[in-house]
């Protein structure tokens, strides 16, 4: 291998490892806009244009903050809750693929960081470990909000894991690949020459347990129990203050991105479009751009339910979770398993 | 027209089944008609064989109706045998039962409930049913099903009263004396199969006939086990301590069962092995022995009884010894002719008693009653022919039988001379209580209480036609045997019972008779004896109302007592058996049983018990220890199997 | 890219976690603790079943280590449920102390 | 179907019960009522099914009929193989008369469990059908086992007072025996494939076999220790007079009736011709510890308080005299000795039955509670006068034949003694029999309570009429079983001297 | 000393170092963290050995739900690192530990004879061997029963636990 493969492995690996905290400054912003919006507020606007800004000055509030460590806090456990969540919600990303292969004369650059063949797997892997985060926070800084807050994350995300894969298995199906490049690719081309061949249509209640869950994964309203203000103050981060809260911003948000990468990718075709065929280097590009379109609909979509919509009761959560969701994923599972086998028929 | 011999024993059987399944609902008439219907019937039928019979030549008839048991070589079918033995047994047999059965319509009519009435005579004509197989049986075993078959009857008839503990004991006392005598049957039953390979008659009798030097050692066993079934049946001397008691079953049965017929089943029994007996002597003087014994014996005792019944009970044990006496004596026939005889007067006396005790309402205690010839008449005459009969009183049937076996046991020779003597003793002994009793009963004056005195009537007609219909057997019955002085050939009895005496190859069956002289002689003896047994009595009992015998039992109380208790022979028994029975039994069942082998096994239990106690303190509820101990084994067998290559 | 692994290393590598695993559950006396233990014990295993697996090669490896891993999953949630229930009674995880199935 | 039946009788006897125990498993537990009906039904359709064999048996026919081979664990050859010789014949046939006499009994008289009751019952049917049938080790084994198990609870849950002991005695007992005839099947078993290379749990295959003399003498043990302990032989027998007494009466009349009988059978059908040189040679001892059963449970029952008691004891004594008659081996004891297993199958069932007819009513054994009710309740007395009579062998009943034969037998063989010493216990029988009879139900009526005493009931008087109506039969007509049990009895006898000889000129021929 | 053994001997002693902490450490979240690290080693070196299904199943099943089970009975039951005290069981402990080193002597010295004896694993198509879809078919064709059989295995195990946990009403 050459340096230059080198170089694009690097790339492949840096460019959305460094994007993605970086995302965080507008996300934050719009997140504040959106809010201020829908709750018929003005919110930051004083500076830069638009508050733009504002985002940023937070940004160097939270670098020059002090730190301060709760003194009974187990320390090691303590610092390490919020690498483990930057870690695990970033490495989520390297499987989701951003665009088609690049051709730049004989070479061929996959838009991906690593496309192994269980990437699909992978994922959930990786957001399994970002429970760890939360959990060892709540742990380590040894307040009882925070405990408290760490147990019920650990109860919702693996509850909610559950109903997400089985989601996702109907999607794993009709790909029979856990490559999402090769789920990418059967989506493409359209029905009856209108209608895109999205998974949305043919499983929108996949798609509807898929999203749900994705929300509660990520801790977002109306599942956001682990960090309740008025029962546990802050929840698992209660104690944490300056950079430290900072990564577990960072971390949320970029969970958010993923989220709504994956779902893109898995229901809504990820890069592709139908009847739109990347060629060269402008193609590709695109067809970025289609993807970061559909994530960022995706994106306001999680605000809007944010402040629109109240927070579940524990036990409601668990209810909805158990009773409601993963039966419903497995209904959703067996028809699109009737589909294949129609399908295998003809 | 002649019934087939399978239809006699079975008529009284349908009784019994009609009478034990529907007598109960259906009534006293009903049930008396039916019994008596039966016993009438199964009269008839039997005469309508034995009438034929007594003209033939006396020639056995076999009649077989298919085969009961066989296995291997032992093989038994369903066979009767008709010869002058059985044919003298069918005919007063089911005529007396006939009698008794009417006597008992009279005599049971106070019986409460319908219920205890149809038992009585369901069981009657069981007891006709066993007695006649036993009698027509052909082979032993078959009679030994009438055997036991009786044995039940008397055991269920003498436990009629059950709800009376006396009659309840006395009923197993009677059944399981008979079980010891039948066991020495059943063994005497063996050893004959195993001696000639079969159990009917015909072959054992003819193959033992043939060639006695063969079989005569093995002889004397079966015939002593065969008599000691006898002595149970018959009440001899040990067994007899049954028949007593028996007396607390109603009076008929008293008459038939335990006087009349089924008693007398040994000596038939005897008489019919006669073959056998007579190639084993040292038995048959064992026979004789026993029967003279007995006879005086039980007349001893029954000298001192005060209960009508059991002084006619003893009675009946002495007759039955002079039976077997005379059997013992190689007179077989005249043994028959004494049970016939001895069932007529026998059954007579037994019926006037259950008379007498009806007429004082059952009080049988001789000392309550006297006078009462006035008021019962005919049970007065009937008693005294019977007891006359008894007596040995000439020309009564008791006379010639009696007389027959006395003068054949003193022309036996040897102890012959002995038995002789005894029994002449005897016959003056049975004269003398007989007429106690007699005197006592109907003569004096009442000494029963005003109740009973006024209470006191002649019984019904069907009471007392059986006893004239038998008063007068008990004076013409033994006019069949005449001694050859009075008549040449007047002995019909003797001539037609013949043939039973088979003849032995080598064995000379006829004996020289005695001069006539010497025959008068002994008759005049024989009734001098019985008048003065006679007379002793009148004036002892009737005219100075035993204040000799009164003065005599307190001259030696001692001696009295003893008599009176039946010389404790009961308590004997009771000390010598029953009690060391018991004793073994629960020494068996609490020491052994219980104590040692329970014992064994329990202290076995324990001892797991006590392992377990240790061992489970192996059981820490450590998991390590457990998880340490499982490491340790595995590196155990590690180290094994490493050291395997 | 990969391949040219020797068994050898693997097997030492699964021989060592196993040995720690046992001496884990050997040696402590914190019942989860003891429980990881067997949980390790266990991965030791399933390490060796691959590794045969690749070296055979043959895929039963991955398939019995697929129900292993499914086996652990309900063993660990009977296990801790009776943990659970167990430390509402005793207040206490340390085996040591725990020895209700005593005599 | 009918023709299945016809090629099967012998499985769908042995399998109905348990089908029929199946089917009760759905039943609700309310129907208590009904369950005790359908178990009954399925009970009474078994002895129906069961007749034909009485009919299609051919006499003359040596070894076995109705024969059933099919492979069951070939790797092992153990085989499903069934069949019947005159033997099981006449016990099958016992066992299926019985069983719905008993639980025509129970109909009035169960209340716990009903369900289970009924059940327990079916399968027990099973259980002694099968082992009556089985001609293969293993599967006797299986059966024989099976056996032990519903007893087991019969005693254990519908018992009297001290069921319990009595359930775990009566296990023990019966278990420990059994355990080391399975060592001893399974030694055979392995001797056999040693010896031909094929594995075989087959009666015929195995009693070809022969082995030298201490083994064989340690395998007869074995054998004769579990049939011993189930018949029960003397010194073995404590567990029955519990069992007996504790069981309830249904249980009493099978246990008496058909699982001490297994015993008996099974000496005959596996030891005797497996070991015949050890049998032989330990016949005597047999013979000798017979004569003490009869004796010895004679002589204990008399003083027993207990009815139950005494009547289980009595069944020692009559047993006692069934051992006897084998060892006298003679064909005349041997024909008895099974006569006489049926005969006080028929009579101690009776007994039993009767027993219970009064315990039901006042709910005590007690003799002296008792007293003076024949009276009260005339025809349990008669029936029970006669149980007793045919238990005593009254000649004309069936107990005499059985017992003149094994004691004529006993005569005729060598041992002339035993047939002396035995017969006593036709004394001692008649000694406590009428002992019992004259203090329950003759002598004064004292307890007031007995006035109130009802006669026996329809289902009761049918169940006992009917083996009365039995005793009558075999008494007036024993060679109807007979001819059943000779040819087997015969062949049984020369397949044991022919064995005997081949042994004897191996034995001369290996000096 | 190809590029693969390397990655996978650095991740086995990386699971064997985390592993050895899980052991020793007194604070039982730490040794469950301890062992979720040594178990995403196990979980590379898997990748390495032809399984990244199992792999991924591994991070999946046992890091990120049997592990969090662990971590939150711990919070639940608030068990914190157990106070340092003396086992009352001197000679046990000694035994267990001698035990354990001659087992691992034996253990590791059998393994190292049978490991040399198969030199290197390359198998001809790795690609085969990796594949999430063969496996698949594989397990559901000839393991059918297997899997149903678990599958029952962990229902009855999820009433189990439920049963188990439920804190039970004291009338």
């Amino acid at each position: 291998m050459t340096a230059l493969d080198w170089t694009i492995v690097a790339l492949r690996v840096a460019v959305p490892a460094l994007t993605l905290p970086v995302l965080v400054i507008p996300l934050t912003w719009l997140e504040r806009r959106g809010a201020a919006f829908i709750q018929d507020r003005v919110g930051p606007n004083r500076v830069g244009p638009f508050g733009l800004l504002q985002a940023v000055a937070d940004m160097i509030k939270m670098f020059t903050k002090e730190a301060v460590t709760p003194a009974h806090a187990d320390r090691t456990l303590y610092y390490l809750a919020p690498c483990i969540a930057v870690f695990s919600a970033l490495s989520t990303f390297a499987v989701v693929p951003i665009g088609p292969t690049l051709r730049i004369g004989a070479r061929e650059i996959p838009l991906i960081g690593a496309d192994i063949n269980i990437g699909i797997l992978y994922v959930f892997a990786m957001t399994s470990l970002s429970v760890y985060g939360l959990v060892l926070a709540g742990w380590g800084s040894n307040n009882k909000f925070s405990l408290m807050g760490g147990i019920r994350s650990s109860a919702q995300m693996i509850s909610y894991e559950l109903a997400m894969t089985t989601a996702a298995a109907g999607v794993i199906l009709a790909a029979s690949s856990f490559r999402l490049n090769d789920i990418i690719a059967m989506q493409q081309g359209t029905w009856l020459g209108f209608i895109p061949r999205w998974n949305v249509f043919i499983q929108p209640l996949g798609f509807l347990i898929f999203f749900v869950s994705a929300f509660a994964e990520t801790n977002r309203l109306p599942f956001d129990l682990p960090e309740a203000e008025p029962e546990l103050v802050a929840g698992y981060h209660t104690e944490y203050s300056a950079m430290r809260f900072g990564a577990f911003q960072m971390a949320e948000y970029v969970n958010v991105v993923v989220a709504c990468a994956i779902t893109a990718t898995l229901y809504f075709g990820g890069w592709s479009l139908p009847g739109f065929h990347p060629e060269g280097l402008l193609g590709v590009l695109l067809s970025v751009l289609v993807f970061t379109v559909k994530t960022a609909i995706f994106i306001c979509v999680f605000i809007w339910v944010r402040w629109t919509l109240p927070r579940f009761r524990y036990d409601q959560l668990m209810t909805l979770g158990w009773k409601a969701l993963l039966p419903l994923a497995l209904v959703n599972l067996f028809w699109v398993a009737a589909l294949e086998m129609l399908r295998l028929r003809s | 027209m002649s019934a087939p011999l399978w239809l006699i024993p079975v008529i009284p059987l349908a009784g019994f089944v009609v009478n034990g399944l529907l007598g109960t609902r259906l009534g006293k008439r009903f049930v008396s008609v039916v019994a008596c219907g039966a016993a009438g019937l199964v009269t008839i039928a039997a005469y309508t064989r034995v009438i034929p019979f007594l003209s033939g030549d006396g020639a056995p008839i076999l009649e077989t109706y298919g085969s009961w048991i066989s296995v291997g070589d032992l093989s038994l079918d369903f066979s009767f045998r008709l010869d002058p033995l059985s044919t003298l047994m069918l005919a007063f047999v089911t005529f007396v039962a006939f009698l008794i059965h009417i006597y008992a319509t009279g005599y049971m009519h106070h019986e409460a409930t319908d219920g205890g009435y149809a038992r009585f005579f369901a069981y009657l004509n069981l007891f006709l049913f066993a007695m006649l197989l036993l009698v027509l049986a052909e082979s032993f075993v078959l009679m030994f099903v009438g055997w036991e078959g009786v044995g039940l009857c008397s055991y269920l008839l003498v436990g009629y009263y059950f709800w009376e503990g006396y009659a309840a004991e006395a009923g197993r006392k009677a059944f399981v004396v008979n079980r010891i005598g039948d066991y020495g049957f059943l063994l005497g039953m063996f050893a004959i199969f195993t001696t000639f390979g079969s159990l009917n008659y015909t072959e054992v009798f003819s193959k033992a006939a043939a060639d006695p030097a063969k079989f005569a050692p093995g002889l004397a066993i079966i015939c002593f086990c065969l008599f000691v079934g006898a002595m149970g049946k018959s009440a001899q001397v040990p067994l007899y301590v049954w028949l007593p008691d028996a007396m607390a079953g109603p009076t008929p049965v008293s008459a038939l069962i335990h006087a009349a017929t089924m008693v007398t089943a040994g000596v038939y029994m005897v008489a019919r092995c006669n073959v056998l007996f007579r190639l084993a002597p040292e038995v048959m003087l064992f026979v004789a022995a026993i029967g003279c014994f007995t006879a005086i014996f039980s007349g001893i005792i029954a000298v001192a009884q005060n209960d009508l019944k059991k002084v006619l009970a003893y009675s009946t044990i002495s007759q039955l010894g002079y039976m077997f006496l005379a059997c013992g004596v190689g007179a077989f026939t005249i043994g028959m002719f004494h049970v016939m005889t001895h069932a007529f007067f026998k059954a007579c006396l037994f019926l006037g008693a259950g008379s007498v005790m009806h007429a004082m309402s059952g009080d049988l205690d001789v000392r309550h009653m006297g006078g009462l010839k006035a008021k019962l008449p005919i049970t007065h005459a009937t008693f005294l022919i019977a007891a006359l009969a008894i007596c040995g009183i000439p020309p009564l049937a008791g006379f010639f039988s009696k007389d027959a076996i006395l003068s054949a046991s003193f022309e036996h020779g040897g102890y012959g001379r002995v038995f002789w003597a005894v029994a002449l003793f005897t016959a003056g002994l049975t004269a003398f209580y007989m007429f106690r009793v007699v005197s006592l009963t109907f003569y004096g004056r009442f000494r029963g209480t005003h109740e009973q005195e006024h209470h006191v009537h002649e019984s019904p007609t069907s009471m007392t036609l059986p006893l004239i219909v038998l008063a007068f057997l008990s004076i013409v019955g033994g006019w069949v045997g005449l001694p050859a002085v009075i008549a040449e050939n007047g002995n019909r009895i003797g001539r037609f019972l013949s043939p039973i005496l088979v003849p032995i190859a080598g064995h000379d069956a006829v004996h020289e008779a005695l001069p006539h002289a010497t025959e008068w002689l002994l008759m005049a003896v024989s009734v001098a004896v019985a008048a003065a047994g006679i007379l002793l009595a009148w004036k002892w009992y009737a005219k100075e109302e035993g204040r000799v015998p009164a003065r005599i039992a307190a001259a030696w109380p001692g001696l009295y007592s003893l008599v009176a208790d039946k010389f404790r022979i009961d308590e004997l028994y009771d000390f010598l058996f029953v009690r060391p029975f018991e004793w073994i039994a629960r020494f068996l069942w609490k020491v052994v049983d219980v104590l040692i082998i329970d014992g064994v096994l329990n202290a076995g239990a324990f001892l797991v018990e006590l392992t377990g106690d240790f061992l489970r303190f192996l059981q820490t509820g450590n998991v390590r220890n457990y998880a340490l101990s499982f490491l340790i084994g595995l590196v155990a067998l590690l180290l094994l199997v490493v050291g395997a290559f | 890219m990969i391949g040219g692994i020797p068994l050898s290393d693997v097997l030492l590598a699964s021989g060592a976690l196993f040995c720690i695993g046992i001496a884990g559950a050997l040696l402590r006396r914190s019942a989860i603790q003891i429980f990881l233990s067997i949980e390790l014990m266990m991965n030791a295993a399933n390490l060796t079943l691959l590794g045969y697996g690749a070296s055979l090669p043959s895929r039963e490896g991955q398939i019995i280590v697929f129900f292993v891993i499914a086996i652990a999953a309900a063993e660990a949630a009977v296990g801790l449920a009776i943990f659970v229930a167990l430390f509402r009674h005793t207040e206490t995880i340390d085996v040591n102390k725990i020895h209700l199935l005593k005599w | 179907m009918s023709d299945f039946v016809r090629e099967h009788l012998l499985s769908v006897l042995v399998f109905l019960p348990t089908a029929g125990a199946a089917v009760l498993l759905l039943f609700p537990r309310t129907l208590e009522r009904e369950a005790k009906i359908f178990g009954l039904a399925i009970a009474a359709a078994v002895a129906f099914l069961s007749l034909p064999l009485w009919w299609r048996f051919d006499v003359l026919q040596k070894g076995f009929q109705f024969r059933e081979q099919v492979p069951w664990i070939p790797p092992l050859g153990i085989s499903y193989s069934l069949g019947l010789d005159g033997i099981s014949l006449v016990l099958v046939l016992l066992t299926t008369i019985l069983t719905p006499i008993a639980l025509l009994f129970s109909l009035s008289h169960v209340e716990k469990e009903v369900r289970g009751f009924s059940i327990a019952f079916l399968v027990l049917e099973t259980g002694m059908l099968g082992s009556l049938v089985a001609l293969d080790l293993a599967l006797f084994y299986v059966f024989w086992e099976v056996m032990l198990v519903p007893m087991y609870f019969i005693i254990g849950i519908w018992g009297g007072a001290r069921r319990i002991y009595a359930a775990m005695k009566f296990f023990l007992f019966t278990m420990a025996g059994s355990l080391l005839m399975f060592l001893a099947i399974l030694y055979i078993a392995i001797r056999h494939h040693s010896a031909t290379g094929a594995w075989s749990f087959a009666f015929e295959d195995l009693y070809r076999l022969s082995f030298s003399g201490r083994i064989e003498t340690l395998l007869f043990v074995a054998f004769a220790l579990a049939f011993a302990i189930k018949v029960p032989v003397f010194p073995l027998h404590t567990w029955l007079p519990d069992a007996h007494t504790e069981a309830p009466t249904a249980g009493s009349i099978i246990l008496a009736g058909v699982l001490l009988k297994l015993g008996v059978y099974g000496y005959l059908r596996f030891a005797l011709p497996l070991f015949p040189e050890a049998a032989m040679r330990y016949a005597p001892w047999l013979g000798i510890l017979g004569i003490i059963g009869v004796i010895y449970g004679a002589l204990v029952a008399y003083p027993q308080p207990d009815m139950k008691r005494l009547v289980a004891y009595s069944s020692v004594s009559h047993l006692g005299l069934v051992v006897m008659g084998i060892g006298a081996f003679t064909t005349m004891s041997l024909q008895g000795s099974i006569l006489q297993m049926v005969n006080h199958g028929l009579s101690t069932g009776a007994l039993f039955l009767l027993v219970g007819v009064l315990y039901e009513r006042r709910h005590t054994r007690e003799i002296d509670a008792y007293g003076g009710i024949a009276g009260i309740v005339p025809v349990t007395t008669a029936l029970f006068l006669i149980a007793t009579l045919s238990s005593i062998g009254l000649p004309g009943l069936n107990g005499f034949v059985g017992e003149f034969l094994i004691l004529i037998g006993a005569w005729a063989s060598p041992h002339r003694g035993w047939a002396i010493a035995a017969a006593t216990g036709v004394i001692l029988s008649a000694v406590y029999m009428l002992t019992l009879v004259m203090r329950v139900f003759w002598n004064p009526l004292k307890n007031d309570e007995n006035k109130k005493l009802t006669d026996i009931r329809p289902s009761e008087l049918v169940a006992a009429g009917l083996l009365i109506v039995l005793m009558l039969w075999i008494g007036t007509r024993p060679n109807d079983v007979l001819d059943r049990i000779r040819t087997s009895v015969e062949s049984l006898q020369e397949t044991v001297s022919t064995k005997r000889l081949a042994l004897a000129e191996k034995g001369s021929a290996r000096p | 000393m190809s590029a693969a053994r390397i990655v996978f001997d650095l991740a086995m002693v990386m699971a064997i170092l985390f592993s050895g902490l899980m052991v020793i450490n007194r604070n039982p979240v730490k040794s469950v963290l301890a062992l979720v690290v040594a178990f995403f080693g196990l979980a590379i070196g898997y990748v390495l050995l032809f399984s990244p299904f199992i792999a991924v199943i591994q991070v999946i099943v046992y890091a990120g739900a049997i592990l969090v089970l662990f971590l939150f009975v711990l919070m639940l039951l608030n068990i914190g690192s157990q106070p340092h005290e003396r086992s009352g069981r001197p000679i046990q402990t000694l035994l267990g530990g001698a035990s354990v080193v001659v087992f691992a002597a034996l253990l590791l010295g059998t393994l190292r004879g049978s490991g040399s004896r198969i030199p290197s694993l390359s198998p001809e198509n790795p690609a085969a061997l990796s594949d999430a879809g063969i496996l698949a078919r594989t397990l559901f064709s000839g393991y059918l029963l297997h899997f149903e059989a678990v599958s029952v295995l962990l229902l009855a195990a999820l009433v189990g636990a439920f049963v188990l946990a439920r804190r039970v009403r004291r009338a």
